[in-house]
């Protein structure tokens, strides 16, 4: 495999890695963000603070996990919290510098939706739900997204919002008193998107090299601003790519290896 | 107390109608307690729980639930709970009302309940579609000092919270070891907690800060080896994430996933059958 | 994060008429701390402490405190704290405000500050005069679901918050074990922590669910061996009642009181010096 | 020493002991509670749970605790949780169903002050405060109150109301709401007192051997009522005296070994 050869799914996790400065405290979510910030702590910031929302504070997994709470996240972690505490004493008390969020929609000011497709009483799709994102999308000092650009998820309107961004934007968020300062950055397959200053609407700030601006656009369900200074990122770095493919690979043979269940021989005679 | 087979445990404590919890953040899910309601064709339930998994998605499809409170409804790092759609999008097989919760606001409902509290407070985030669109009734609050805005959730209190955990001990009292979610605050809220347990021990051999339930607050406790596969009991055996993957193919149609359940839960009399079928006991 | 000597933690981190609670109950009390803030002389400090001990009647008789936040002030099993009954019966040496609550109240209290809460909420008590003679200011609400009565708790959120602890490892990380009392709430609600620890080791060989404080959420580390002393640190020294005993007499007259910490706080350089002259180091 | 004398002391401990029935869950206050709910322990109700204000629950101690977080008592505990938890899981929850408070001033409806005697301004005498007994009194499905009897401690009228009893009889408590029961028994070292059903003033129901009803009432500071059927306890059984006395030598041995902290030698080198 040449160094240059990478999917839109690489250049995406290695671009949010790079968002990351080491040291920084993240609340990680599962799949890309998880990816993500493993992948940071593995190469550029290895004193980045992961905690997942099972209460794993500070944990350093060798491979990722499927779920959010697997048992090598416990097993690595400096300290694991009951799930009420991680919630109140590090996440709503402040103590969360980075939120990680993906969705399935988004709009133009960062709200999200992961809850129903049409809708909430009768929808088409039932998504999984809130989870802790209403409470990250709020209390982190600043959140990421990472998502697949399509009109599909880049909508103009939401059909339902489950956890707040920028609300109707110039202003709305910081007026209702949110203690965090709300999705500062848009990671897709396609480039960055990052607020607006005075409106707060999301504007295509980079691209990744070989996306045009007429894909960007074609994949946001609404007018897509654009950043006067776009910028063209440069094709992931060889140790980026590798370190990646390593954690990937590593994965794989953990969520592979089958599990075996012993069974203590006088089971039956103790009492199922 | 004398631990009892589960199967008397649930005929015992769990009726039809209650609302009762299975807590267990990913890990320590009680599925042997579960397909023991299964199988005892409970109806009528409300079931809690804070991450509806594997479980509930089968609870679900076979008939037991009438209302779920939950806040986060998905297969971990799978995707979709194929039968807690159908149920909710086609109402198959028989329509589930659901009370939605944010994890934030469901953890706090269950501090809440353990604390003897009618509601909790959590400070109010960024305006969403939730609070009014769920029936989890949370509501807007100023701080009686700062006029801050907070979010009052109503507390959690189940007739019945079932957990499991790695030991009990020769007096009853039970040990839980690593991710521990909010099952505490389940139990300590709960009017009756049923406990299933990898093995008993004359002591339990926990360091003095260990997650211990004391006997006196636990109505049943049962032995069940490997009562949490497919999730998994820190200290005895792993998730089986290939077995999370698989079900999304198993319960992506009815007709699959009651020939799997008929198969592997209704016709073997215990989980320790239900092991040995899947092939995973050792 | 570098251990660095308690002088210097002290000297950088706290300042005169600041919110200072050091907490530890009965266990892990951090007495080398307090000597140190008497050394150095630090003047109108609003101390915090559920349970003001024996160095809480320290500080108060040497005049380092304006305002005190507590919830019982006594010496435990003995009786009487005579310098703090001084500061209030007569205003010496100075006069000291109180803002007084129950355990329960100042637990909630901190369990809000720690929470990122601006209060907390418990259920209304059987009526009493603490909440009207009281500078706390509790207030009773209603539950806006059900109507019961609460009573609403304002957060405390020291500037800093002193602990003592068993262990710091080599990445700063902290474990304390044993009775816990309110420290790890107290510690999440200050702005600024500090903590001593009898030793430093590369890991904490620490179970799973042992309470360890994350280093990023500490300020300044400070290795004093002994440095709950007359209290106790669970696993290496126990608590030396006889000398709470015996401090019911040095604290009973004022002079007794100033020539005792005259010679074995302020003309020791050190708590291992302090140490040394009790006759307590082996 | 013969096994017909014991002091005042010793009747009230094992007075109070006895009325403990086994597996009761108790939160226990340090000195005669302590003591009683012991000897309780180490005689006819062997699973006695004991809760300490520490957060050390089920715990079975060998000697007396001096304070309420002696080391044994976690050593020897079922479970040691944080003091917001037992105060709130277990007190507030619900979960208590002995609650055992002294005082330094007690009224005819079982209010008790351990604040101040005077003004709280200005008081004559400041007390160590209200600690949890104000919780304790409110939740504890009922409450014993062992507190020796004389005139300067139950009054007429408290200087300051700590934890409400029966707050002013008459259902007072029941209107107000409150969860426990109220101070159900009072044991002095002249008897036993109880609430009368409809006024909920206090009565004396029981005498100790050798004690009259006129040191009772000369020990009260308001005309005590006395129940038509008082009864004249027996003296303590040689049993129970020496399971007394073997705890209390065993706590004075205990309390009196000196302490001796290890110092590392290298101490100096790495930080002070």
């Amino acid at each position: 495999m040449s160094e240059i050869t990478y999917t839109a799914d690489e250049m995406m996790t290695i671009t949010a890695a790079r968002q990351l400065r080491n040291r920084a405290v993240c609340f990680v979510g599962i799949g890309l963000p998880s990816a993500a910030c493993n992948l940071a702590r593995l190469t550029h910031a290895p004193d980045l603070v992961l905690i997942y929302e099972s209460g794993t504070v500070g944990t350093r997994p060798d491979s990722l996990p499927l779920s959010i709470g697997d048992g090598e996240l416990a097993e690595t972690a400096v300290a694991v919290v009951p799930l009420p505490e991680v919630f109140s004493y590090y996440l709503q008390g402040g103590r969360v510098d980075v939120g990680f969020l993906g969705a399935a929609q988004i709009d133009r000011f960062g709200n999200l939706n992961s809850t129903v497709i049409g809708e909430y009483e009768r929808p088409t799709v039932r998504l999984p739900g809130a989870g802790g994102a209403p409470e990250i999308a709020t209390h982190a000092r600043e959140v990421l997204i990472i998502m697949k650009q399509s009109p599909r998820s880049f909508v103009a309107s939401l059909d339902f919002r489950t956890s707040g961004g920028y609300l109707e934007g110039h202003g709305a968020r910081r007026a209702q008193g949110c203690p965090g300062a709300g999705p500062r950055t848009v990671i897709t397959d396609i480039g960055i998107l990052r607020p607006h200053p005075q409106t707060e609407e999301l504007r295509l700030v980079a691209l990744y090299p070989g996306k045009t601006l007429q894909e960007a656009k074609a994949a946001t369900g609404w007018p897509l601003q654009v950043d006067d200074d776009i910028e063209i990122l440069a094709p992931p770095e060889a140790a980026d790519l590798r370190a990646l493919r390593e954690l990937h690979a590593r994965t794989a043979v953990a969520h592979a290896s089958p599990v075996r269940i012993p069974i203590p021989l006088n089971a039956n005679a103790r009492g199922r | 107390m004398e631990p009892m087979p589960l199967r008397e445990a649930i005929a015992r404590h769990v009726h039809d109608g209650q609302s009762v919890a299975l807590e267990g953040f990913t890990h320590l899910i009680p599925f042997a307690a579960g397909h023991e309601i299964i199988r005892q064709r409970r109806r009528d339930l409300q079931l809690l729980r804070m991450t509806p998994d594997v479980i509930f998605d089968q609870m679900i499809g076979m008939g037991c639930v009438r209302q779920l409170t939950f806040s986060w409804g998905g297969n971990p790092g799978v995707g979709s709970l194929h039968r807690l759609r159908d149920a909710v999008e086609h109402q198959w097989p028989a329509p589930l009302a659901l009370i939605e919760h944010t994890h934030g606001e469901m953890a706090v409902a269950y501090q809440a309940g353990a604390s003897g509290l009618p509601c909790g407070l959590m400070r109010r985030g960024a305006q969403t579609d939730l609070a009014q669109a769920s029936a989890a009734g949370v509501r807007h609050v100023p701080c009686p000092f700062s006029g801050i805005a907070l979010t009052a959730v109503p507390a959690i209190n189940p007739d019945v919270t079932i957990l499991h955990a790695q030991q009990v001990d020769a007096a009853g009292n039970v040990l839980i070891r690593g991710i521990v979610g909010a099952a505490k605050e389940a139990a300590m809220a709960a009017r009756c907690v049923i406990v299933t347990v990898e093995e008993q021990v004359e002591r339990l051999e926990a360091d003095i800060n260990s997650i211990v339930l004391p006997a006196w607050i636990i109505a049943a406790v049962s032995i069940v080896p490997g009562g949490a596969y497919p999730s998994y009991a820190h200290g005895y055996y792993p998730r089986d994430n290939r077995f999370y993957q698989e079900w999304d193919v198993i319960a992506r149609d009815r007709q699959g996933f009651e020939s799997w359940m008929q198969r592997h839960v209704l016709e073997v009399p215990d989980h320790a059958g239900h092991l040995q079928l899947l092939g995973v006991s050792a």
